[in-house]
């Protein structure tokens, strides 16, 4: 069942178009994770949702009602901030009691309530303390906690993650996960860290100048991103592009470059098929073999420019066709700067996209 | 009744002789609640006016009779004392009669005339001419004769404040004395620009020159300072309005042996008939209307205005009091105006606005000695030509 | 499924609006409605009372042929110029030093602001005493010794304005050395370290790297001095009066005197529209840099 | 390492420099450098100009009339005295009133306080309402506001009087109130403004999700952070409010009067000779109020500038 | 050779002691990285290297020259901020001139070293404007560049990545690797960020509290933490801790916790050798295997809890002795939520702390 519709929603700013006629259709229970660089219009969608931003135009259904006009309050959800937005001057009972007093609830209730967020959260010992006596991740705790008393069927999250630091997050990001799996709710959730996008959503949105990209689950987009701005903006490090030309060959498509030649026996074109023309070549560093010798549909020798050591793994860095290269190898096997080898990958595993549109072929 | 009065005396002089207006309304039964606003009335003005036309006028006020008041009237927020006037025989008492004519318009009485006032008077230290060493001069020529030997004696020839209404006032004191109050009225009444700027005027000028010459190294601000500087010696004279002799009263000091007046500068013995009068905003509580009549009984009464003008140093509006107990030179005044040698003053002749337009160029040239007296004269004649 | 409906715009946000009423009533009917209606009859011979008599530019002819209206604004002008420059460089410098990490900062501090606690009646009577020849500064000078020594600035038509100008400073630079310090604060640390690696000496670092950074503090700065400056009328009538003659007249002087002393309100009105007009044509090319452009929420 | 390689690494530059002692620890500081004297030089110079006409006051109303007319003005008293004191607070007169600046004072202290507090909250929801909820239209009553805080204060004295005069005001002090909530109202607006821009705009966010109306978020969330920015407001409103005399003089009655205009009269009511330690002594009192507010709160006051004025 | 030598170096602000005696010593041409949480003083550090802060004991040498009471700019050291601390209203060449112009630098010499520097960062098309219309890499070039221009022995860089967003802060990482192998001048580089220390580090600074725990090359520090800190600071995912207890059995050393019985005769001992007694077990995550089956000297069957698929690797949470215990697995081979799974690993990859000091073992 649709749990958040938003209907060809637009919001400018003034004269800047920030949303053009977004559509997107949240499934009850699903995690969807907008993702995309900043600037894009990620918060800006959210706040539309939460009605924190009147949109200029379209509609936003949640659980099938119209709430386009309705106030935050109103409309069944719980948002939670970068900045943890927490109430500076209120100890952590009194932040996540706010709301609900302003709602006119028991006092019973409202107790019941906090004692069940604050046991799911473990924030029982930091109740009666004020904000500015929190850990970064303890506040971002009452943050959610916050949202989740409202008992609402529709979390929003924005960047939740992005002012702690890396142990943190994964840590907290572990703790999204499972506070998802145990509510059940429906999670919007705003990032432009990819990991967090590729370990938390059932489905990313990645978004780009107020459009949405691409609509998909993690894997999907991670292995066959639509355009090659998706297939630049996912993985870490980022996909290796080479630019050339697909040609026909002794009957077979191929990629071609500044003395490479490509066999694309393997790869699955589109529905349009191969066609000749300018197109660019993008492999990710995880699907290249390194002095494997044999096996590789397509191999190649280089030598090693930069060797980036990143614990378990190693990143190679080498020229193809002149071209940046890198590799992405186990550090047990890495080589050293000044070494020659051979790189090979199976194009299967590539992404081919259009010179000009960035589309894929 | 409580009644709230306001006006600008507050020297020490003008704060005695008022008190002894509120100590006879207080005898009414009534009460005066003082309203002094300090400065002088160009401070006080203002206040007052925003107070009538912002609608929280006050019981009675202090205005120089004349046209400072004249729209108010016009616009009728002032009260009509005809009834009493009548009653009271106002028009058989005050004499001059000039006097209750500007508080007179269109027939009706607005306003309660309470002394006479006149501006041309020199006060001489007789102590400076003493230590100087010249006899103490009988007139303006002689004073200005006497200059050099005050200066050399360490004394400041003429004190004078360094506001403007007192350097023009001194220029009109200068004008009366020296071409009479034909020329004056010349100038004033009939505001005829060749008359200002003519070779008559031009005489002034040059006295005025010679005034500013002399005052040269007056340093004090207000009048009373001045007055205070004749007083203790230190300056030759001062061209002062009768109100400086409450002043020296206040300090103990004796006509003709401490201090010497000259009324008209000892050249043209005529006293304006400018002064101080009392005006009744009109009120919707008939308990104060009531009040603001008792006052108005009180002003006019004989043993109030004996008490206040001894006081003030001013002359009485009523022509029927006895003021033996008056001093040398109210004598002299009382005694012009016995003779009838009355002129009208400024403040009943000239719009406040060319009041204001004349202290400017008065005070400018005094302060500017590089201002010719032909160039001054020639802008006071502009300003005569373009006066309402 | 039932499709609420666009709320009417007027309605929208209903409590902010009834909360700015008192705003709005202000900007409206006061600062607009006394600005045209100053305009407007600025055009009329109103005199002791308002009235609608149109006398076309009359006014202003007058007012611009008047020896004193024309001392008023150069005397503006010189004092403006002056103060603004000098409570500027004074408030700067000030707060310069007092970010130099010294010990009895809060000391200092204080005993620069303090001034700004009193009013420019106070100001005016401290200074006009401590200037005067007779008791103040020149007194005590020449009882020193220096029998020919003169320093007499309210006394003297050519440098009252001067004079007038050291108690103004006295009184307002401690305001401007607050925002000062306050903007110095704001500076990123790292811009001095840089400026310390890169072998900068400290006024160079303050001049053309602190200086032009501070530049919204120095805005900030400007409006609220030159706000004080149009409006300067206590100072000059507590210390001078306007004097010695008309020599420190102001513009702020000559509207008052004209409305309320000569009852002249038309003469007074058209003196205030010039200066509102000035005042426009510094604010509004400031308004539009300050406000026209960024927009939030 | 051990102290032969340290002596072994540094070299003979180091055994050359001035002190003879190799470098260590923190750089050496005279107390009496040419930076110290410099800067401790200047402040103490300038703190003496600016301490001078306040030693002068105070000396001055701590002498009797006739030490004032023979000394200099700097010399401090020979005999001390709170004659000077006494009446100008109880006795100085002006026209036939003779209760010096004690009546003024209680009625500034009746006009300043429902002043200071109106100006403040309708000043502050103004902010607040700029800040977080603008509506069209908002921010040019905000233009038009910000140009009244340059607008002469006389030229809008007359339209002002005749509004008072419609409203039926005019002479109370209630009237008077309003004059000063309308002269305060620009300049705090805009601090409150600026400083309620400077909150983050989450906070409000997630104020609004809870729940929390206008007034709510206002009372609940922004009033309890805004400390700071209120000591700003409440300084410059009491020391302005105190410190006034135009609307004073023209919009209360004599029964009324502010402490300020009671000065002037005072101040200007020459009787006689000019009793100059009176005068000082009146000028002392009337600025106590500010002055004392000054000295205690002056450190909270360059803080709230620097959290709310200074921010465009 | 020895470049920067820290001799003793104490630091107090006020009574808070925030460099603790604190040694290190830098070879000419080396890179090192100190790293470490929030606050361990590694700015301090690098701020009294530079002579920005004066110490409160000890001694710097900077090539031999003891600098301790040294100006800044007269120590040859170049520093890069991490607000980049560009002067805004110069231009990019103004920045780079302004000190020279003050060391009073010849006309030419200038123009000759700004050339070099800005060809070197390729900011050539840059010169003539403004900091603010540059983008945050541009500007972190240009922040270089004004050390590089100093032509100095000695470069500190603060966190000089740490505003920039994921996908530019690992491409200019390599920028400055490869300036590092281009000009071979010591850099001593701050960050807390893992992966930036281990691909950029010859040596890497581990620093807690105001002391460096741990002083050697990126491998030795990952595989060979010297406590439990170090240990959890580096490896992302974090090293999985399982408390317990050492003891003998079977004439064997074992670590056994719950239910847990780890024999460790693989795992190389300290010096002082086995020591039975309370200790924490230490494992990378991606020295687990998953259902291989055979061949771990050690495996044990569990479910999995938390799937957080990463792209290329997924991360698997399950529970070993009622403790967290995550996995790392190439993304084909993930098991989903609920799976049985059996986990296996080598004990000779494994750390051994003391549980109370935190010691390796
Ligand atoms: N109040 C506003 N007025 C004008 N433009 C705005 C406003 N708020 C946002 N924008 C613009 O809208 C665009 C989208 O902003 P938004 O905050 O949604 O980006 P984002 O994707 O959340 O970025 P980030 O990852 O940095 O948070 C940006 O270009 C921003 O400049
Ligand atoms: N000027 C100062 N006065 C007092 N304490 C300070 C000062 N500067 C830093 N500290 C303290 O010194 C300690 C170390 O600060 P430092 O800036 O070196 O940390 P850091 O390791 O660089 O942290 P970060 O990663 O957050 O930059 C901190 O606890 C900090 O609070
Ligand atoms: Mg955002
Ligand atoms: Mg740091």
């Amino acid at each position: 069942m649709t749990s958040v519709l938003v209907k060809d929603v637009s919001l400018n700013f003034g004269a800047v178009e920030v949303l053009k006629s977004l559509n997107l259709d949240v499934t009850e229970g699903e995690f969807i994770v907008l993702l995309g660089p900043s600037g894009c219009g990620k918060s800006t969608l959210l706040n539309c949702i939460a009605g924190l931003l009147d949109v200029s135009a379209g509609q936003i259904f949640i659980n099938g009602k119209n709430v386009t006009w309705e106030e935050p309050k109103d409309r069944g959800i719980g948002m939670v901030f970068q900045s943890y937005a927490l109430y500076p001057q209120m100890s952590v009972e009194g932040n996540l009691s706010f709301g609900l007093k302003n709602a006119g609830l028991p006092k019973d209730e409202i107790a019941r309530r906090i004692a069940r967020a604050a046991s799911i959260l473990q924030i029982e010992p930091l109740l009666k303390r004020r904000p500015a006596a929190l850990s970064g991740g303890q506040r971002q705790r009452v943050a959610i906690g916050r949202a989740l008393v409202r008992d609402v069927d529709v979390f929003l999250f924005d960047e939740p993650l992005s002012n702690l630091d890396a142990k943190l997050r994964s840590e907290l990001r572990v703790e999204i996960k499972r506070l998802h799996q145990k509510l059940g709710n429906t999670m919007i959730y705003v990032t432009h860290d990819q990991i967090e996008a590729m370990t938390l959503a059932d489905r990313i949105a990645v978004m780009k100048g107020g459009l949405i990209q691409q609509l998909d689950a993690p894997q999907a987009i991670y292995g066959k991103p639509v355009n090659r701005f998706v297939a630049g903006f996912i993985g870490s490090p980022g996909m290796n592009f080479l630019e050339g030309r697909l040609e026909p060959r002794d009957g077979q498509p191929r990629f071609v470059a500044d003395g490479l030649d490509i066999p694309l026996a393997t790869y699955a074109f589109d529905a349009a098929g191969f066609r000749p023309g300018p197109a660019v070549f993008g492999m990710r560093p995880e699907h290249v073999g390194l002095n494997s010798g044999t096996g590789w549909p397509f191999s190649s020798a280089t030598t090693v420019e930069v060797v980036e050591p990143m614990g378990s793994d190693t990143l190679v860095w080498a020229r193809l066709a002149s071209q940046n290269f890198t590799v992405r190898v186990s550090s047990e096997r890495a080589p050293t700067v000044g070494d020659q080898i051979v790189i090979g990958f199976d194009p299967l595993r590539a992404s081919l996209f259009d010179a000009d549109t960035g589309v894929r072929l | 009744t409580d009644l709230e009065v306001t006006h600008w005396w507050t020297s020490g002089g003008e704060a005695a002789a008022v008190a002894e207006f509120a100590k006879a309304f207080d005898a009414t039964g009534n009460k005066w609640v003082d309203g002094a606003i300090a400065g002088s009335g160009d401070t006080a003005r203002p206040v007052m006016i925003s107070r009538i036309t912002g609608g929280d006028p006050m019981g009675a006020t202090q205005f120089n009779h004349g046209r400072q008041a004249e729209e108010l009237v016009q616009e009728g927020l002032m009260r009509d004392f005809t009834e009493l006037a009548a009653k009271e025989n106002w028009t058989g008492l005050i004499n001059p009669p000039t006097l209750l004519q500007n508080c007179t318009l269109d027939g009706k009485i607005y306003c309660v005339p309470v002394n006479i006032h006149s501006w041309q008077w020199i006060w001489l230290s007789n102590k400076a001419f003493a230590d100087a060493g010249v006899p103490v001069p009988k007139n303006w020529d002689e004073f200005v004769a006497a200059g050099p030997a005050l200066e050399k004696a360490g004394k400041i020839p003429l004190a004078m404040g360094k506001q403007a209404w007192q350097q023009s006032g001194a220029l009109n004191v200068l004008m009366a004395a020296i071409v009479g109050p034909e020329t004056f009225l010349k100038v004033y009444k009939d505001k005829s620009a060749d008359v200002a700027g003519g070779p008559e005027i031009a005489k002034v000028f040059k006295a005025a020159d010679d005034a500013r010459k002399l005052a040269a190294k007056s340093n004090v601000q207000n009048w009373n300072e001045a007055t205070a500087m004749v007083i203790g010696g230190q300056a030759g004279g001062q061209i002062m309005g009768d109100w400086a002799q409450g002043e020296f009263q206040v300090a103990g000091q004796v006509a003709g042996k401490d201090y010497t007046c000259l009324p008209g500068l000892g050249l043209n013995a005529v006293i304006a008939t400018g002064g101080d009068a009392f005006y009744f905003p009109k009120l919707d509580d008939p308990e104060k209307s009531k009040a603001q009549e008792a006052l108005a009984s009180v002003l006019m009464s004989k043993e109030a205005q004996v008490a206040f003008n001894l006081k003030k140093g001013s002359l009485p509006v009523r022509g029927d009091v006895d003021l033996t107990t008056a001093n040398d030179c109210m004598k002299k005044g009382l005694e012009i105006l016995a003779a009838g040698k009355t002129m009208q003053w400024t403040d009943e002749l000239i719009s406040p606005d060319t009041t204001q337009q004349m202290n400017d160029l008065m005070s400018e040239f005094f302060s500017t000695p590089s201002l010719t007296a032909e160039a001054a004269q020639a802008r006071f004649a502009e300003i005569i030509g373009a006066a309402d | 499924m039932a499709d609420r409906t666009r709320p009417s715009g007027l309605f929208k946000n209903v409590n902010a609006k009834i909360a700015s009423i008192p705003m709005i009533l202000t900007a409206l009917c006061v600062f607009l409605g006394g600005t045209l209606w100053t305009v407007v009859y600025s055009f009329t011979d109103s005199k002791l009372l308002p009235r609608l008599r149109f006398v076309g530019l009359d006014q202003y002819e007058r007012l611009w042929s008047a020896p004193r209206w024309l001392v008023s604004i150069e005397n503006l002008a010189v004092y403006g110029v002056l103060s603004l420059i000098l409570s500027l460089v004074i408030g700067f410098v000030l707060a310069a030093l007092l970010d130099q990490k010294i010990r009895f900062e809060n000391t200092f501090r204080t005993i620069f602001l303090y001034p700004f606690a009193l009013s420019f009646v106070v100001t005016g009577l401290v200074w006009q005493w401590i200037l005067n020849p007779q008791f103040g500064i020149q007194h005590i000078v020449r009882s020193l010794g220096f029998e020919s020594f003169t320093f007499d600035p309210l006394y003297n038509a050519d440098i009252v304005m001067y004079g007038i100008l050291i108690a103004g400073l006295w009184q307002g630079t401690g305001l401007v050395m607050c925002l000062m310090l306050a903007g110095l604060r704001g500076i990123d640390e790292d811009i001095w370290k840089a400026a310390r690696v890169d072998g900068i000496p400290m006024w160079k670092t303050y001049l053309f790297i602190v200086i032009p950074m501070m530049r919204p503090v120095f805005i900030t700065t400007l409006v609220i001095i030159t706000s004080g400056i149009v409006k300067l009328y206590d100072l000059v009538v507590a210390q001078t009066g306007g004097g010695p003659g008309n020599a420190s007249e102001v513009p702020a002087k000559y509207v008052y005197e004209f409305m309320f002393r000569a009852q002249n309100l038309g003469q007074g009105f058209a003196a205030s529209t010039m200066m509102l007009l000035s005042v426009a044509i510094i604010i509004i090319p400031w308004a539009y840099l300050e406000f026209g452009g960024k927009r939030r929420g | 390492m051990s102290n032969s390689e340290a002596s072994a690494v540094a070299s003979p530059a180091v055994f050359a420099s001035s002190a003879g002692v190799e470098p260590h620890g923190p750089r050496p500081r005279r107390a009496i450098s040419r930076r110290n004297v410099i800067v401790y030089g200047t402040l103490l110079v300038v703190a003496i100009y600016y301490l001078l006409p306040l030693y002068v006051m105070v000396v001055t109303s701590l002498k009797g009339m006739p030490e004032i007319r023979l000394g200099n003005i700097f010399s401090p008293p020979v005999e001390i005295t709170f004659e000077p004191w006494v009446k100008a607070w109880a006795t100085a007169c002006t026209g036939l009133n003779c209760d010096g600046l004690s009546r003024g004072f209680w009625n500034s202290v009746r006009i300043t306080v429902p002043s200071v507090i109106i100006s403040i909250a309708i000043a502050s929801v103004n902010g607040y309402a700029l800040a977080n909820w603008r509506f069209k239209g908002s921010e040019t009553f905000f233009a038009i506001l910000i140009f009244g805080a340059f607008i002469p204060y006389q030229v809008m004295l007359y339209p002002i009087v005749i509004i008072l005069r419609e409203i039926g005001l005019y002479g109370s002090l209630w009237g008077l109130v309003i004059v000063h909530c309308i002269f305060g109202m620009p300049i705090l607006t805009l601090l409150f403004r600026n400083y309620f821009t400077s909150v983050p705009e989450e906070l409000f966010k997630a104020a609004r999700v809870d729940g929390a109306g206008f007034w709510g978020i206002y009372l609940k969330i922004m009033l309890p952070m805004s400390l700071p920015i209120f000591v700003v407001a409440l300084i410059i409103q009491i020391t302005g409010i105190w410190n006034d005399f135009l609307f004073g003089v023209v919009y209360t009655r004599p029964d009324t009067y502010p402490m300020t205009v009671q000065l002037n009269n005072i101040v200007n009511s020459v009787q006689g000779v000019k009793e100059y330690n009176v005068n000082m002594a009146a000028t002392l009192l009337t600025g106590l109020v500010p002055l004392v507010i000054y000295f205690i709160s002056g450190k909270l006051f360059v803080r709230g500038i620097a959290a709310g004025a200074v921010k465009g």
